[in-house]
């Protein structure tokens, strides 16, 4: 019998793997796609929320962070284009011009 | 009539803000004309009031919205003109009326034309909210911007020191009194529920004694401020620095009168506390002595009236200490409509002095200034009490107040101010327009002042004249529908004609003296320096000096100490303190700020495993 | 000749303007232009299948006519009676042919008549001019039909074996079997005009 | 026969059917596209393998079979090589919520010819249709010829404007029904014959619809992914042999997925038919569309890449949102 | 039975295609990998009833969002292998594990089950895309209306910043 905590348990590994992604990777697109991973982990632990609660809002909630998913891939890919177009890389470490 | 009431109080407004969109600029005659037709306008809206109050003797009253609404304090912003209110607006209106036509003229030459009528007309509408408003809260809104008003007229030549001292004077002494005020407010609020005139009114039979002896006294603090009783009365003589017009409308005829109107309004708290009423009085009468002597000696034209004033306001405070409600209201009339014009008779001569204003550098200006002096006479005369003039009818009653009610004490000090009044009024006017042409000595060429300004003060002359006799029947029919209608007669007709004849002889002496002294004067007397008297009047009893020493200079002190140690040493050391460290916290984590987002990341990662770890502790606890 | 019927095609300009375009779209959306296409296409359609209008020609099936005057592939005739070789090694196709691809062997057989062992063309240098065929007076080789010269082997129709008409087939050699040979109306057109001939 | 047990059974033989008829549909499919092209060219198509050349689809299969599979060098081989079946599976994939026939009794048991009858049956084949990009996209990324991005660059951008006008397009009919299941839909168009044909009340939708299919399906006028006048063979550059075939079939299947789907929500589905039965009616009308289809890759030509958007966001985007709108207000009405 | 395997398969399958997607070099893997991730994901939703939101998890984030992503690698070399240097990779092991550990500790205790409860139960009776729009179209309707604007922000700035002249510097494009 699969329960919830199997569900939560799944969202929590991949939600860990996209943090793997987000502090390993130094390119920005890889970066993209850790972050949609985060977000697709956390849908899972809404919608299985969601099912075993017999609540409706984990899904409302899923929905909504597809449509942000939606919209940061609109406007974060054209500013990664522009910034590639312009440094030629997306290399975190190459485009890095502040320094503390 | 809601209509009426609300282009009574708002015209003045709709002038100010039109003089005032004008402010910046240089002088244009129709910042002036505008405001004085919005005033002609308002003053023929309160007339039609005061005939509607008159004919109807019913009150109007409106409420425009709903002004605070916080969990039970509701108060509306209403206003009502009800007999008071009636008698106040008129007055109000007729004489800021005079005085804008006046100022157009007296202002011709000034920079700040426009700016000048802006405040007036700010004034006029305050002071219309004060005296219209239906609740307490409204009447210190309307308090407080008269107090404003006044700051601003006050100090008008800001450019100049003491004006700008006396403003800022004007307007601190102003602040002390007005905390009195709203603290009663404050605890009438506490102790009703309401700041509405009626529903307080209505309820006072249910407040304790003490509580209702500290609300009327706060009150009276209030209204002590702003009309200038004795220990806060040194502003008003210092305001004198403002404009002429100023003086006449602001420190003369209506805001200074707002304390009696004050205490007149709630009448009805002060009338089961008898023992604040005699204190009142007690003050009153004291005050009017007071500032009687002060006048007696001064040098500077507007002073001496401005002490005038004081006088008169005391002679109010008696009237109405003593319960004579009606009586105060009828002779705050009066005294509105010849203080005006005798102080706008000495703008006249200020004019044609070219701002002189000892009058013993003046004299024999009656030839060149026959419109003039014929109308501040009339004033002094009035002032003075001389039958059939209006001061006679109002300040005679408050006489007889005092003996009525059997304070012969106060009766007999009243007076002897009333002969005081007398001798230095004519004092004025016999320095001023009699005798020798001292001013020849300063090579001044005085002229008198423009038409228009002679008609514009002309009504107020006639109303000096008639308002005793021409309105007292209807004015005390009208008025006692709301306050205690009591009528005070001598019982012994020997004792009234006595008293009448009596006070009339004595006033009579008065200024045939002030008359034979001073109208063959031909310089100021040095010698009289050294008297002691003297001296003690020129310093004002050394009141000015005393606040200076023991209030003014500990003051400054404590706040020397309170800024260098307390301010600079405790407070700034710890706000700086503050900057420091956080200042240097960023110098710390500054290295964290590589600008490298892998790194930020990583850091946001364990921010949040902090997150995650604070949380699991807590439902550890939880648990 | 029949009168040609021409079918006038309108090329306007392009329309400049948003609007004009929009106008354009909405007349050609109106006469519903792509719709007529598809109709024009049906119809083709229809016509291919079931009023025989196909158009193709099922090749090594089907074989379109050759003309009589088409050059292709030399052949070399015999004599329908004696079924010998027409050829009389006169050696006149060799010396005319412009591209010098015809080489041929003659010899004297026992009968002292004179013949031809070997004879080759190279068909890599061959241009069909047809010379050799107009110059022959025996009409011995003339330009046959065969088109299809597809083989494993570059030598395969240029030698002598593969060009003559063999024995078994002599019957359908045929008197005007190509380009070269003589005109089946040649009779007529010499009691016509003897001298054009 | 348990129910369980059936159930598991039948899907595994429905899954089976679909596969095998779908693929061997594809064959055919190409023996029907080119010989009714060629009839519409005046030509014979395909004769020589079989009668009639019918067995022309044995041979190309044997061909595409036997052919050698090249991968390029420098290609990102495991991309490369699965590509193709992406292509072929969404395919299939989407066809598991498509009912075919009306549902017919077999040993006891009614057996309905859909895979999955779930309730949002219409937005499923979208969505699996929509992740068939990944097809041309990955394969053309991945086969490191530039002609090949090129045909990958046109796929993403042709699928993602016209999901927009299909998705669009299909939403009024389905407001109208006030739900997915294609089911339902059909149910919906039961009264009445040919008048209750949803085309009839949303003849706009049917249109815009019809139009995206064809970039859908990634047909001429709108193949330009393949375009072979310009990028050679788009993302199929590199492809040969069985890999290329892999397309070739997930591109026919979903041809006929479309037709099914068209069939469905705008013309009746498998309805009955006046005295057409409607499994009969519906591959009727199947057929039709295919028919249509081909008939207009033979009548119309290509259209650029930019016409192309012009025409998705320009044009049909706004009809399709103004239908929607005209067709809220009607049914609020 | 049948949603244990389904669970299991789809678990295995989703945890290793990110797991390939987080680690690969090579940018079209990582794409790929992600790709089938997010298709796998949507099994779970509908191992979960949530149809609607599988299909859209299909059509969105599948058939659009990745998508997009492949489209914006088209400008980059996409086939190349993918180099960073990655330093310090024991603290990301350190992070991740302590994170890891934390997450499923909270996620584990009955904690949440307790607290949570329903706030919008569905209709027995209805669907889940008729609940769903239920729900969407009374309680959420401002944050409904918020997305729909939200999107079509991001949809302009889209626009904007693809049609800004990309390939000169930023210094000339100032001017």
């Amino acid at each position: 019998m699969i329960t919830l905590n199997h569900y939560l348990i799944v969202a929590a590994v991949l939600f860990v793997i996209g943090m793997i992604g987000v502090m390993r990777r130094k390119n920005l697109l890889m970066l993209f796609f850790s972050t949609e991973i985060l977000l697709n982990s956390v849908n899972i632990g809404f919608v299985a929320l969601s099912h075993y609660l017999n609540d409706l809002s984990g899904q409302i909630f899923a929905f909504f962070i597809i449509a942000i998913a939606a919209s940061e891939v609109a406007v974060g890919l054209g500013l990664l284009i522009l910034l590639y177009k312009r440094k030629n890389t997306v290399d975190l470490d190459v485009i890095q011009n502040m320094h503390g | 009539m809601e209509n009426l009431l609300y282009t009574a109080l708002f015209a003045p407004l709709v002038g100010s803000i039109f003089a005032g969109v004008l402010g910046g600029r240089s002088k244009m005659m129709i910042a002036g004309l505008v405001p004085s037709i919005l005033l002609l306008v308002s003053l023929a809206a309160s007339l039609v009031l005061l005939g509607h109050v008159l004919s109807t003797g019913t009150a109007v009253a409106v409420t425009m919205f709903d002004w605070i609404n916080i969990g039970n304090f509701n108060v509306a912003f209403g206003f009502q003109v009800d007999q008071v209110t009636a008698v106040m607006i008129c007055v109000v209106t007729v004489v800021s009326a005079m005085v804008h036509i006046y100022s157009i003229g007296y202002m011709d030459h000034d920079k700040g034309f426009n700016r000048f009528f802006s405040y007036l007309s700010l004034f006029v509408f305050s002071m219309m909210f004060l005296v219209m408003s239906d609740n307490f809260l409204g009447l210190f809104v309307g308090w407080e911007g008269v107090g404003v008003c006044s700051y601003l007229l006050v100090g008008f030549w800001y450019h100049k020191r003491s004006a700008s001292w006396a403003a800022n004077e004007a307007f601190i002494m102003n602040r002390v009194a007005d905390l009195g005020m709203l603290l009663g407010i404050a605890l009438i609020y506490w102790q009703l529920g309401t700041v509405k005139y009626d529903e307080v009114f209505a309820n006072v039979d249910k407040l304790d004694m003490t509580v209702l002896l500290w609300i009327t006294g706060l009150l009276f603090v209030g209204a002590m401020g702003k009309s200038a009783q004795f220990p806060l009365h040194t502003w008003l003589a210092d305001a004198m620095e403002g404009p002429t017009p100023v003086s006449a409308l602001i420190h003369a005829a209506t805001m200074v009168t707002a304390g009696v109107y004050l205490v007149v309004r709630a009448n009805e708290l002060y009338a089961p506390v008898p023992e604040v009423g005699y204190f009142i009085a007690c003050l009153g009468a004291f005050v009017a002595m007071f500032a009687a002597s002060m006048a007696l000696v001064n040098r500077d034209m507007k002073r001496i009236i401005a002490y005038s004033t004081l006088s008169q306001l005391g002679y109010m405070f008696v009237a109405a200490g003593l319960g004579a409600y009606w009586v105060a209201l009828f002779h705050l009339m009066t005294h509105a409509f010849f203080k005006a014009l005798l102080f706008l008779g000495a703008g006249n001569v200020m004019h044609a002095m070219h701002d002189e204003l000892d009058p013993f550098k003046m004299g024999g200006l009656r030839k060149a200034m026959k419109g003039t002096f014929i109308l501040m006479t009339l004033a002094s005369v009035a002032l003075a009490g001389i039958w059939p003039l209006a001061g006679f009818f109002s300040k005679d009653l408050i006489l007889e107040v005092a003996f009525v009610e059997h304070h012969f004490i106060l009766y007999t000090v009243l007076l002897l101010t009333a002969g005081l009044t007398a001798f230095y009024s004519f004092r004025l006017v016999a320095l001023i327009f009699h005798g020798e042409e001292r001013y020849k000595l300063f090579g001044i060429h005085p002229h008198e002042a423009y038409r228009f300004m002679l008609i514009a003060m002309s009504p107020l002359a006639i109303l000096a004249v008639i308002a005793g006799f021409g309105f007292k029947g209807d004015y005390f029919a009208m008025v006692t529908q709301m306050l205690p209608a009591t009528e005070y007669h001598v019982h012994s007709p020997v004792v009234y004609w006595t008293m009448v004849f009596g006070t009339q002889i004595f006033v009579g002496l008065a200024i045939a003296y002030a008359y034979i002294k001073y109208v063959k004067v031909k310089a100021f007397d040095p010698a009289i320096e050294s008297n002691f008297f003297y001296k003690l009047l020129i310093n004002q009893y050394y009141i000015p000096a005393l606040y200076e020493k023991f209030i003014t200079v500990p003051y400054a002190k404590l706040s020397r100490f309170a800024w260098k140690q307390i301010d600079q040493r405790i407070v700034d050391a710890i706000v700086d303190l503050i900057a420091t460290s956080i200042y240097k916290l960023g110098e710390v984590s500054k290295r964290m700020h590589t600008g490298n987002l892998s790194t930020m990341l990583r850091l946001m990662t364990l921010g949040f495993v902090i997150v995650l770890v604070i949380a699991l502790a807590l439902q550890m606890m939880a648990k | 000749m029949a009168k040609q019927e021409y079918k006038h095609i309108e090329i306007a300009d392009y329309p400049k303007t948003g609007f004009a375009r929009f106008i354009q779209v909405m007349r050609r959306s109106l006469r519903v232009e792509l719709f007529k296409g598809m109709g024009i296409t049906f119809g083709v359609m229809i016509r291919t299948l079931f009023r025989g209008e196909m158009h193709t020609m099922q090749y090594p099936n089907e074989k379109l006519p050759v003309s009589a005057r088409y050059r292709a592939i030399h052949k070399l005739l015999r004599f329908m009676e004696s079924e010998s070789e027409r050829c009389i090694g006169c050696g006149l196709c060799e010396k005319i042919c412009i591209s010098k691809c015809i080489r041929m062997d003659t010899k004297l057989d026992e009968n002292s008549r004179k013949v031809v062992p070997e004879y080759t063309i190279n068909f890599g240098r061959c241009i069909f001019c047809g010379y050799c065929a107009e110059v022959c007076p025996e009409l011995a080789i003339v330009h046959g039909d065969r088109y299809e010269n597809v083989s494993e082997q570059r030598a395969h129709f240029s030698l002598k074996d593969d060009m003559l008409t063999p024995l078994d087939r002599l019957k359908e050699q045929k008197e005007f079997p190509g380009f070269g040979a003589v005109n089946p109306e040649a009779d007529k057109m010499i009691k016509k005009t003897p001298l054009a001939y | 026969m348990s129910d369980t047990t059936f159930f598991v059974i039948e899907t595994i033989v429905k899954s089976l059917i679909i596969v095998a008829v779908f693929s061997a549909l594809a064959g055919f499919g190409t023996y029907f596209e080119r010989k009714v092209m060629a009839f519409m060219q005046r030509r014979y198509g395909p004769m020589l393998v079989g009668p009639q050349g019918v067995l022309q689809v044995l041979a190309d299969g044997i061909k595409l079979f036997t052919k050698e599979d090249i991968v390029p060098a420098n290609s990102v081989p495991l991309i490369f090589k699965i590509a193709p079946v992406i292509t072929a599976s969404t395919a299939f994939i989407a066809m598991a919520a498509v009912p075919f026939f009306p549902s017919f009794e077999i040993m006891g048991h009614t057996v309905s010819p859909i895979v999955a009858d779930i309730n949002i049956g219409i937005l499923f084949v979208l969505g699996a249709m929509a992740v068939g990009l990944y097809g041309p996209l990955l394969g053309g990324m991945a086969s490191n010829n530039k002609w090949s991005i090129l045909g990958a660059a046109r796929t993403v951008v042709q699928f993602l404007s016209f999901e927009v006008i299909t998705g669009l397009s299909l939403l009024a009919p389905i407001m109208m029904i006030g739900s997915l299941s294609l089911i339902d839909i059909n149910n919906y168009q039961t009264e009445g014959g040919v008048a209750g044909w949803l085309i009839w009340t949303q003849p706009v939708a049917f249109f815009l619809f019809m139009i995206a299919a064809f970039a859908e399906t990634n047909r001429t006028p709108f193949d330009l992914l393949e375009h072979e006048a310009e990028v050679v063979a788009g993302f199929a550059t590199e492809y040969s042999g069985m890999r290329w075939g892999m397309f070739f079939i997930g591109e026919y299947a979903n041809l006929f997925t479309v037709a099914f789907l068209v069939s469905l929500v705008f013309l009746g589905g498998f309805n009955d038919l006046g005295f057409i039965p409607g499994a009969l009616a519906i591959l009727l009308k199947v057929a039709f569309f295919f028919f249509v289809f081909l008939w207009v890759r033979s009548t119309w030509p290509h259209i650029r890449p930019d016409q192309l958007m012009w025409l998705c966001w320009k044009v049909l985007m706004p009809i399709a949102i103004i239908n929607l709108l005209i067709t809220g207000i009607v049914i609020l009405a | 039975m049948f949603e244990a395997i389904a669970f299991y398969v789809f678990s295995a399958l989703t945890i290793v295609m990110f797991y390939v997607t987080v680690t690969t070099n090579n940018a079209l893997y990582a794409l790929s990998a992600l790709a089938a991730g997010m298709i796998f994901i949507s099994g779970f939703f509908f191992l979960l009833d949530a149809d609607f939101l599988g299909v859209i998890q299909l059509i969105v984030y599948s058939g659009a969002v990745m998508a997009m992503y492949a489209f914006g690698m088209m400008f980059f070399d996409s086939t190349k292998v993918v180099k960073e240097k990655t330093h310090s990779a024991r603290n990301v092991f350190i992070l991740t594990a302590l994170s890891a550990i934390i997450i499923v500790a909270i996620l584990t205790a009955p904690v949440i089950a307790d607290n949570a409860q329903a706030l919008f139960q569905p209709f027995a009776d209805k669907g889940n895309v008729e609940n769903l729009g239920y729900v969407l179209f009374t309680k959420y309707l401002i944050p409904f209306e918020l997305a729909a604007v939200m999107l079509l922000v991001a949809m302009i700035a889209g626009i904007v910043l693809a049609s800004k002249k990309m390939d000169i510097p930023l210094e000339k494009d100032a001017q």
